[in-house]
Protein backbone atom coordinates (compact mmCIF):
# COMPACT_ATOMS: atom_id res chain seq x y z
CA UNK A 1 0.00 0.00 0.00
CA UNK A 2 1.19 3.09 -0.74
CA UNK A 3 -1.13 5.40 0.30
CA UNK A 4 -1.34 7.49 3.58
CA UNK A 5 -3.75 6.25 5.53
CA UNK A 6 -5.44 8.47 7.91
CA UNK A 7 -5.11 7.18 11.61
CA UNK A 8 -8.47 6.90 13.94
CA UNK A 9 -6.74 5.36 16.78
CA UNK A 10 -6.18 6.62 20.40
CA UNK A 11 -4.66 4.42 23.27
CA UNK A 12 -7.75 4.75 26.16
CA UNK A 13 -11.05 6.71 25.89
CA UNK A 14 -11.59 10.29 24.65
CA UNK A 15 -11.53 12.74 27.14
CA UNK A 16 -13.69 15.62 27.00
CA UNK A 17 -10.81 18.13 26.68
CA UNK A 18 -9.56 16.79 23.81
CA UNK A 19 -13.43 17.14 21.93
CA UNK A 20 -13.47 20.39 23.48
CA UNK A 21 -9.89 21.17 21.76
CA UNK A 22 -11.52 19.72 18.41
CA UNK A 23 -14.25 21.83 18.03
CA UNK A 24 -12.11 24.98 19.28
CA UNK A 25 -9.64 24.28 16.50
CA UNK A 26 -12.60 25.18 13.87
CA UNK A 27 -13.04 28.74 15.38
CA UNK A 28 -10.82 29.89 12.70
CA UNK A 29 -12.91 28.07 9.60
CA UNK A 30 -16.18 30.76 9.56
CA UNK A 31 -16.93 29.26 6.69
CA UNK A 32 -18.49 26.46 8.68
CA UNK A 33 -22.27 26.98 10.06
CA UNK A 34 -22.90 23.35 11.63
CA UNK A 35 -21.55 20.94 13.32
CA UNK A 36 -22.69 17.47 14.40
CA UNK A 37 -20.74 15.35 17.00
CA UNK A 38 -21.50 11.56 17.98
CA UNK A 39 -20.09 10.34 21.56
CA UNK A 40 -20.34 6.51 21.90
CA UNK A 41 -20.34 5.70 25.70
CA UNK A 42 -19.58 2.99 27.13
CA UNK A 43 -22.76 1.19 29.58
CA UNK A 44 -22.45 -0.49 32.32
CA UNK A 45 -25.04 -2.99 31.29
CA UNK A 46 -26.47 -6.09 33.81
CA UNK A 47 -25.60 -9.57 32.27
CA UNK A 48 -27.05 -12.55 33.94
CA UNK A 49 -26.42 -10.25 37.75
CA UNK A 50 -22.76 -8.95 36.55
CA UNK A 51 -22.11 -5.31 35.36
CA UNK A 52 -19.75 -4.48 32.68
CA UNK A 53 -17.03 -2.27 34.64
CA UNK A 54 -15.01 -1.56 30.99
CA UNK A 55 -15.04 -2.53 27.01
CA UNK A 56 -11.21 -3.67 25.91
CA UNK A 57 -11.11 -2.63 22.49
CA UNK A 58 -9.17 -4.68 20.00
CA UNK A 59 -8.60 -3.97 15.91
CA UNK A 60 -7.58 -5.38 13.29
CA UNK A 61 -5.41 -2.03 13.08
CA UNK A 62 -4.72 -2.54 8.83
CA UNK A 63 -7.59 -3.38 7.75
CA UNK A 64 -9.84 -0.98 9.80
CA UNK A 65 -7.81 2.17 8.92
CA UNK A 66 -8.14 0.72 4.50
CA UNK A 67 -12.10 0.54 5.13
CA UNK A 68 -12.22 4.08 6.81
CA UNK A 69 -10.42 5.08 4.27
CA UNK A 70 -12.86 3.88 1.71
CA UNK A 71 -15.98 5.40 4.24
CA UNK A 72 -14.58 9.14 4.17
CA UNK A 73 -13.76 9.43 0.79
CA UNK A 74 -17.89 8.08 0.09
CA UNK A 75 -18.79 10.57 2.37
CA UNK A 76 -17.04 13.40 1.16
CA UNK A 77 -17.93 12.52 -2.52
CA UNK A 78 -21.68 12.26 -0.68
CA UNK A 79 -21.98 15.61 1.39
CA UNK A 80 -20.76 18.65 0.96
CA UNK A 81 -18.95 18.64 4.10
CA UNK A 82 -15.72 21.13 5.48
CA UNK A 83 -14.30 18.41 7.52
CA UNK A 84 -14.52 14.93 9.24
CA UNK A 85 -13.15 13.58 12.20
CA UNK A 86 -13.50 10.26 14.05
CA UNK A 87 -11.44 8.79 16.87
CA UNK A 88 -11.91 5.38 17.95
CA UNK A 89 -10.37 4.04 21.59
CA UNK A 90 -8.30 0.69 21.52
CA UNK A 91 -7.33 -0.94 24.89
CA UNK A 92 -9.44 -0.20 28.31
CA UNK A 93 -12.26 2.06 28.25
CA UNK A 94 -14.25 1.93 31.16
CA UNK A 95 -18.24 2.49 31.93
CA UNK A 96 -19.27 6.30 31.66
CA UNK A 97 -16.14 6.89 29.44
CA UNK A 98 -16.27 7.76 25.84
CA UNK A 99 -14.98 5.29 23.03
CA UNK A 100 -16.17 7.00 20.04
CA UNK A 101 -16.07 10.40 18.53
CA UNK A 102 -17.43 11.12 15.17
CA UNK A 103 -16.99 15.07 14.20
CA UNK A 104 -18.49 16.62 10.91
CA UNK A 105 -18.69 20.07 9.86
CA UNK A 106 -20.30 21.71 6.94
CA UNK A 107 -21.64 25.17 5.72
CA UNK A 108 -25.47 24.19 6.58
CA UNK A 109 -26.76 21.38 9.21
CA UNK A 110 -28.33 18.89 6.78
CA UNK A 111 -25.13 17.32 5.15
CA UNK A 112 -23.24 17.25 8.58
CA UNK A 113 -25.81 15.97 10.29
CA UNK A 114 -26.68 13.42 7.74
CA UNK A 115 -22.75 12.58 7.07
CA UNK A 116 -22.53 12.14 10.84
CA UNK A 117 -24.86 9.30 11.48
CA UNK A 118 -23.78 7.42 8.07
CA UNK A 119 -20.19 7.33 9.00
CA UNK A 120 -21.44 6.19 12.26
CA UNK A 121 -23.42 3.10 10.81
CA UNK A 122 -20.91 2.31 8.81
CA UNK A 123 -18.26 2.45 11.34
CA UNK A 124 -20.43 -0.20 13.51
CA UNK A 125 -20.94 -2.42 10.87
CA UNK A 126 -17.70 -2.28 8.48
CA UNK A 127 -14.57 -1.55 10.88
CA UNK A 128 -12.84 -4.64 12.21
CA UNK A 129 -12.93 -3.44 15.73
CA UNK A 130 -13.85 -6.13 18.45
CA UNK A 131 -15.31 -4.97 22.13
CA UNK A 132 -14.65 -7.57 24.90
CA UNK A 133 -17.34 -6.32 27.72
CA UNK A 134 -15.35 -7.35 30.71
CA UNK A 135 -17.75 -7.49 34.33
CA UNK A 136 -16.28 -6.77 37.91
CA UNK A 137 -15.26 -10.20 38.40
CA UNK A 138 -12.86 -10.19 35.58
CA UNK A 139 -14.56 -12.50 33.26
CA UNK A 140 -16.25 -11.16 29.51
CA UNK A 141 -17.91 -11.49 27.10
CA UNK A 142 -17.78 -9.93 23.19
CA UNK A 143 -19.64 -7.00 22.75
CA UNK A 144 -22.46 -7.27 20.38
CA UNK A 145 -23.63 -4.21 18.31
CA UNK A 146 -26.90 -2.83 18.75
CA UNK A 147 -28.83 -2.80 15.46
CA UNK B 1 7.03 -23.61 -0.10
CA UNK B 2 3.91 -21.67 -0.33
CA UNK B 3 3.43 -20.06 3.16
CA UNK B 4 0.37 -18.09 4.31
CA UNK B 5 -0.17 -15.97 7.59
CA UNK B 6 -3.50 -16.28 9.93
CA UNK B 7 -4.91 -13.74 11.76
CA UNK B 8 -7.69 -14.06 14.10
CA UNK B 9 -9.47 -12.03 16.47
CA UNK B 10 -12.06 -11.59 19.08
CA UNK B 11 -13.81 -15.03 19.75
CA UNK B 12 -11.95 -16.69 16.71
CA UNK B 13 -8.69 -15.75 18.95
CA UNK B 14 -10.02 -17.15 22.04
CA UNK B 15 -10.61 -20.51 20.19
CA UNK B 16 -7.82 -20.08 18.65
CA UNK B 17 -5.36 -19.68 21.48
CA UNK B 18 -3.23 -17.37 19.30
CA UNK B 19 -3.97 -14.41 17.13
CA UNK B 20 -1.07 -15.10 14.88
CA UNK B 21 -0.79 -18.33 12.80
CA UNK B 22 1.96 -19.56 10.31
CA UNK B 23 0.81 -22.57 7.69
CA UNK B 24 1.82 -24.02 4.81
CA UNK B 25 0.73 -25.44 1.67
CA UNK B 26 -2.60 -24.15 1.77
CA UNK B 27 -4.64 -24.01 -1.55
CA UNK B 28 -7.86 -22.02 -0.68
CA UNK B 29 -10.01 -20.40 1.84
CA UNK B 30 -11.73 -23.40 2.34
CA UNK B 31 -9.44 -25.58 2.73
CA UNK B 32 -7.64 -23.43 5.19
CA UNK B 33 -10.94 -23.48 7.23
CA UNK B 34 -11.20 -27.44 6.66
CA UNK B 35 -7.84 -27.75 8.32
CA UNK B 36 -8.81 -25.19 11.53
CA UNK B 37 -12.09 -26.67 12.12
CA UNK B 38 -10.57 -30.08 12.30
CA UNK B 39 -8.36 -28.78 14.82
CA UNK B 40 -10.79 -26.22 16.77
CA UNK B 41 -14.19 -27.94 16.69
CA UNK B 42 -15.63 -24.68 18.62
CA UNK B 43 -14.68 -22.63 15.26
CA UNK B 44 -17.99 -24.14 13.61
CA UNK B 45 -19.78 -23.16 16.67
CA UNK B 46 -19.50 -19.13 15.93
CA UNK B 47 -20.24 -16.76 13.21
CA UNK B 48 -17.06 -15.19 11.17
CA UNK B 49 -15.87 -13.68 8.07
CA UNK B 50 -12.46 -13.90 6.18
CA UNK B 51 -10.54 -11.45 4.86
CA UNK B 52 -7.74 -12.33 2.53
CA UNK B 53 -4.84 -9.33 2.26
CA UNK B 54 -7.69 -7.21 4.23
CA UNK B 55 -10.51 -7.87 1.68
CA UNK B 56 -13.63 -9.63 2.57
CA UNK B 57 -14.02 -12.86 0.95
CA UNK B 58 -17.29 -14.85 -0.32
CA UNK B 59 -16.99 -18.66 -0.67
CA UNK B 60 -13.98 -19.73 -1.24
CA UNK B 61 -10.75 -17.70 -2.32
CA UNK B 62 -7.66 -19.08 -3.33
CA UNK B 63 -4.10 -18.46 -1.54
CA UNK B 64 -0.95 -16.97 -2.98
CA UNK B 65 1.82 -17.46 -1.22
CA UNK B 66 2.58 -14.95 1.77
CA UNK B 67 -1.03 -13.96 1.68
CA UNK B 68 -2.45 -13.19 4.67
CA UNK B 69 -6.05 -14.32 6.09
CA UNK B 70 -7.79 -13.02 8.78
CA UNK B 71 -10.74 -14.59 10.61
CA UNK B 72 -13.05 -11.82 11.67
CA UNK B 73 -16.15 -12.73 14.49
CA UNK B 74 -18.79 -9.85 14.12
CA UNK B 75 -17.51 -6.32 14.37
CA UNK B 76 -18.64 -4.66 17.57
CA UNK B 77 -16.86 -1.29 17.47
CA UNK B 78 -18.24 2.19 18.38
CA UNK C 1 -48.33 30.68 33.90
CA UNK C 2 -47.79 28.06 37.38
CA UNK C 3 -45.49 25.86 35.20
CA UNK C 4 -41.26 26.71 36.15
CA UNK C 5 -39.68 26.71 32.10
CA UNK C 6 -36.31 25.33 32.20
CA UNK C 7 -34.14 28.73 30.73
CA UNK C 8 -32.21 27.54 27.35
CA UNK C 9 -30.25 31.47 27.15
CA UNK C 10 -26.92 32.29 27.42
CA UNK C 11 -25.33 35.36 27.16
CA UNK C 12 -22.90 35.70 24.02
CA UNK C 13 -21.45 32.48 22.39
CA UNK C 14 -21.27 29.21 23.76
CA UNK C 15 -17.79 28.06 24.75
CA UNK C 16 -16.18 24.84 23.98
CA UNK C 17 -14.74 24.51 27.60
CA UNK C 18 -18.64 24.45 28.12
CA UNK C 19 -19.35 21.83 25.50
CA UNK C 20 -16.36 19.62 27.37
CA UNK C 21 -18.17 20.13 31.15
CA UNK C 22 -21.60 19.02 30.19
CA UNK C 23 -20.30 16.02 28.22
CA UNK C 24 -17.80 15.09 31.23
CA UNK C 25 -21.01 15.63 33.87
CA UNK C 26 -22.68 12.79 31.97
CA UNK C 27 -19.69 10.09 32.67
CA UNK C 28 -21.51 9.52 36.02
CA UNK C 29 -24.78 8.52 33.55
CA UNK C 30 -23.32 4.75 33.11
CA UNK C 31 -26.60 3.57 31.15
CA UNK C 32 -25.98 5.80 28.45
CA UNK C 33 -24.11 4.70 25.46
CA UNK C 34 -24.88 7.70 22.87
CA UNK C 35 -24.80 11.12 23.07
CA UNK C 36 -25.72 13.63 19.68
CA UNK C 37 -24.91 16.86 19.61
CA UNK C 38 -25.60 19.99 17.30
CA UNK C 39 -23.09 22.84 17.70
CA UNK C 40 -24.20 26.06 15.46
CA UNK C 41 -21.40 28.15 14.14
CA UNK C 42 -22.01 31.59 13.02
CA UNK C 43 -20.45 31.56 9.51
CA UNK C 44 -19.05 35.39 8.04
CA UNK C 45 -21.18 34.91 4.96
CA UNK C 46 -20.48 37.82 2.25
CA UNK C 47 -23.65 39.50 1.17
CA UNK C 48 -22.54 41.76 -1.89
CA UNK C 49 -19.69 42.14 -0.97
CA UNK C 50 -19.78 42.56 2.27
CA UNK C 51 -18.49 40.61 5.14
CA UNK C 52 -20.93 38.97 8.04
CA UNK C 53 -18.83 39.40 11.01
CA UNK C 54 -21.46 38.47 13.97
CA UNK C 55 -25.00 37.91 14.64
CA UNK C 56 -26.71 39.63 17.41
CA UNK C 57 -29.38 37.44 18.73
CA UNK C 58 -33.02 39.28 20.48
CA UNK C 59 -35.78 36.86 21.20
CA UNK C 60 -39.49 37.12 22.59
CA UNK C 61 -38.37 34.88 25.71
CA UNK C 62 -41.67 34.12 27.47
CA UNK C 63 -43.11 32.79 24.23
CA UNK C 64 -39.38 30.64 23.38
CA UNK C 65 -39.15 29.01 26.92
CA UNK C 66 -43.09 27.82 26.42
CA UNK C 67 -42.45 26.76 23.33
CA UNK C 68 -39.12 25.07 24.14
CA UNK C 69 -40.89 23.16 27.09
CA UNK C 70 -42.91 22.20 24.40
CA UNK C 71 -41.22 20.37 22.14
CA UNK C 72 -38.83 19.15 24.94
CA UNK C 73 -42.32 17.31 26.25
CA UNK C 74 -43.06 15.63 22.51
CA UNK C 75 -39.33 14.55 22.25
CA UNK C 76 -39.22 12.91 25.39
CA UNK C 77 -42.74 11.25 24.46
CA UNK C 78 -41.58 10.07 21.09
CA UNK C 79 -37.71 8.84 21.83
CA UNK C 80 -36.41 6.90 24.45
CA UNK C 81 -34.40 9.46 25.89
CA UNK C 82 -31.82 9.73 29.08
CA UNK C 83 -31.53 13.07 29.16
CA UNK C 84 -31.17 16.80 26.59
CA UNK C 85 -29.67 20.02 26.60
CA UNK C 86 -30.36 23.00 24.86
CA UNK C 87 -28.54 26.32 24.78
CA UNK C 88 -29.12 29.44 22.46
CA UNK C 89 -27.50 32.35 22.63
CA UNK C 90 -28.61 35.92 23.17
CA UNK C 91 -26.62 39.07 22.02
CA UNK C 92 -23.52 39.66 20.16
CA UNK C 93 -21.99 35.94 19.07
CA UNK C 94 -19.24 36.79 16.27
CA UNK C 95 -17.77 34.62 13.28
CA UNK C 96 -16.51 31.29 14.62
CA UNK C 97 -18.38 31.24 17.83
CA UNK C 98 -21.18 29.01 18.92
CA UNK C 99 -24.95 29.98 19.35
CA UNK C 100 -26.37 26.87 19.47
CA UNK C 101 -25.81 24.04 21.49
CA UNK C 102 -28.52 20.78 21.21
CA UNK C 103 -27.43 17.45 23.80
CA UNK C 104 -29.07 14.53 23.65
CA UNK C 105 -28.09 11.23 25.36
CA UNK C 106 -29.79 7.83 25.29
CA UNK C 107 -29.27 3.97 25.69
CA UNK C 108 -29.01 3.38 22.33
CA UNK C 109 -27.43 5.66 19.28
CA UNK C 110 -30.80 5.84 16.91
CA UNK C 111 -33.01 8.05 19.67
CA UNK C 112 -30.30 10.20 20.66
CA UNK C 113 -29.48 11.16 16.87
CA UNK C 114 -33.03 11.27 15.71
CA UNK C 115 -33.83 13.04 19.00
CA UNK C 116 -30.84 15.51 18.07
CA UNK C 117 -31.44 16.08 14.93
CA UNK C 118 -35.82 17.26 15.47
CA UNK C 119 -34.85 19.35 18.27
CA UNK C 120 -32.34 21.75 15.87
CA UNK C 121 -34.96 21.29 13.19
CA UNK C 122 -37.97 22.41 16.05
CA UNK C 123 -35.80 25.18 16.96
CA UNK C 124 -34.84 26.97 13.72
CA UNK C 125 -38.68 26.89 12.57
CA UNK C 126 -40.67 26.98 15.87
CA UNK C 127 -38.46 29.15 18.28
CA UNK C 128 -39.40 32.94 18.37
CA UNK C 129 -35.69 33.93 17.59
CA UNK C 130 -34.35 36.48 15.48
CA UNK C 131 -30.79 36.89 14.01
CA UNK C 132 -29.30 40.25 12.95
CA UNK C 133 -26.22 39.70 11.09
CA UNK C 134 -24.07 42.69 11.29
CA UNK C 135 -21.19 43.63 8.60
CA UNK C 136 -18.08 45.12 8.95
CA UNK C 137 -19.13 48.56 8.63
CA UNK C 138 -21.83 48.42 11.25
CA UNK C 139 -24.91 47.99 8.62
CA UNK C 140 -27.06 44.57 9.37
CA UNK C 141 -29.67 42.70 7.73
CA UNK C 142 -31.85 40.17 9.17
CA UNK C 143 -30.82 36.46 9.05
CA UNK C 144 -32.89 33.72 7.19
CA UNK C 145 -33.05 30.42 7.79
CA UNK C 146 -32.10 27.82 4.97
CA UNK C 147 -34.66 25.36 5.02
CA UNK D 1 -60.83 50.96 28.80
CA UNK D 2 -59.63 48.12 27.27
CA UNK D 3 -55.65 48.27 26.89
CA UNK D 4 -53.42 46.28 24.87
CA UNK D 5 -49.79 45.81 24.86
CA UNK D 6 -47.76 45.55 21.25
CA UNK D 7 -44.32 43.65 21.11
CA UNK D 8 -42.53 44.35 18.26
CA UNK D 9 -39.32 42.16 16.93
CA UNK D 10 -37.02 41.56 14.29
CA UNK D 11 -37.60 43.89 10.93
CA UNK D 12 -40.96 44.35 12.46
CA UNK D 13 -39.63 46.13 15.60
CA UNK D 14 -36.84 48.31 13.10
CA UNK D 15 -39.85 49.53 11.42
CA UNK D 16 -42.02 50.65 14.43
CA UNK D 17 -39.08 52.07 15.92
CA UNK D 18 -39.78 50.38 18.85
CA UNK D 19 -40.41 47.04 20.77
CA UNK D 20 -43.65 48.17 23.30
CA UNK D 21 -46.38 49.75 22.51
CA UNK D 22 -49.60 50.14 24.36
CA UNK D 23 -53.03 50.69 22.55
CA UNK D 24 -56.15 51.12 23.49
CA UNK D 25 -59.97 50.22 22.34
CA UNK D 26 -58.72 47.52 19.51
CA UNK D 27 -61.05 44.94 20.08
CA UNK D 28 -59.23 42.01 16.97
CA UNK D 29 -55.69 41.62 15.85
CA UNK D 30 -57.64 42.73 12.28
CA UNK D 31 -58.26 46.23 13.86
CA UNK D 32 -54.84 46.58 15.53
CA UNK D 33 -52.88 45.72 11.91
CA UNK D 34 -55.21 48.01 9.61
CA UNK D 35 -54.31 50.77 12.19
CA UNK D 36 -50.42 49.44 12.19
CA UNK D 37 -50.20 49.73 9.01
CA UNK D 38 -51.66 52.84 8.49
CA UNK D 39 -49.04 54.35 10.36
CA UNK D 40 -46.33 52.39 9.43
CA UNK D 41 -46.97 51.46 5.71
CA UNK D 42 -43.72 49.57 5.38
CA UNK D 43 -45.42 46.80 7.58
CA UNK D 44 -47.26 45.84 4.86
CA UNK D 45 -44.01 44.84 2.37
CA UNK D 46 -42.88 42.37 4.99
CA UNK D 47 -44.49 38.98 6.03
CA UNK D 48 -45.00 38.41 10.01
CA UNK D 49 -46.74 36.26 12.10
CA UNK D 50 -49.16 37.67 15.89
CA UNK D 51 -49.35 35.77 18.45
CA UNK D 52 -51.74 36.90 21.39
CA UNK D 53 -50.64 35.89 25.10
CA UNK D 54 -47.59 33.90 23.48
CA UNK D 55 -50.12 32.35 21.33
CA UNK D 56 -49.86 32.25 17.66
CA UNK D 57 -53.02 33.27 16.11
CA UNK D 58 -54.76 32.62 12.30
CA UNK D 59 -57.34 34.91 10.76
CA UNK D 60 -58.41 37.76 13.54
CA UNK D 61 -58.45 37.10 16.84
CA UNK D 62 -60.32 38.91 19.20
CA UNK D 63 -58.05 41.14 22.14
CA UNK D 64 -59.08 40.94 25.65
CA UNK D 65 -57.65 43.69 28.34
CA UNK D 66 -54.08 43.35 28.75
CA UNK D 67 -53.91 41.15 26.07
CA UNK D 68 -50.16 41.04 25.07
CA UNK D 69 -49.86 40.51 21.08
CA UNK D 70 -46.47 40.14 19.59
CA UNK D 71 -45.43 40.74 15.72
CA UNK D 72 -43.04 37.90 14.76
CA UNK D 73 -41.23 38.29 11.37
CA UNK D 74 -39.96 34.93 10.28
CA UNK D 75 -37.84 33.04 13.03
CA UNK D 76 -34.41 32.94 12.20
CA UNK D 77 -32.83 31.17 15.56
CA UNK D 78 -29.84 28.56 15.97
Amino acid sequence: MEKKLKNIFVRGPVAAAFIADSIQKHSTQTGIGAHSIFLGQVRNDVVNGKTVTAIDYTTYEEMALEQMHGIREAIFEKYELTCMHVYHSLGTVKAGEISLFVFTSAKHRKPAIAACEEVVERIKKELPVWGKEVFEDTTYQWKENHP
Amino acid sequence: MKEITVLSFGAVADILGQSNLKLSNLSSTDELMQQLEKEYPALKNIPYAIAVNKQLVTGSASLEHNAIVALLPPFSGG
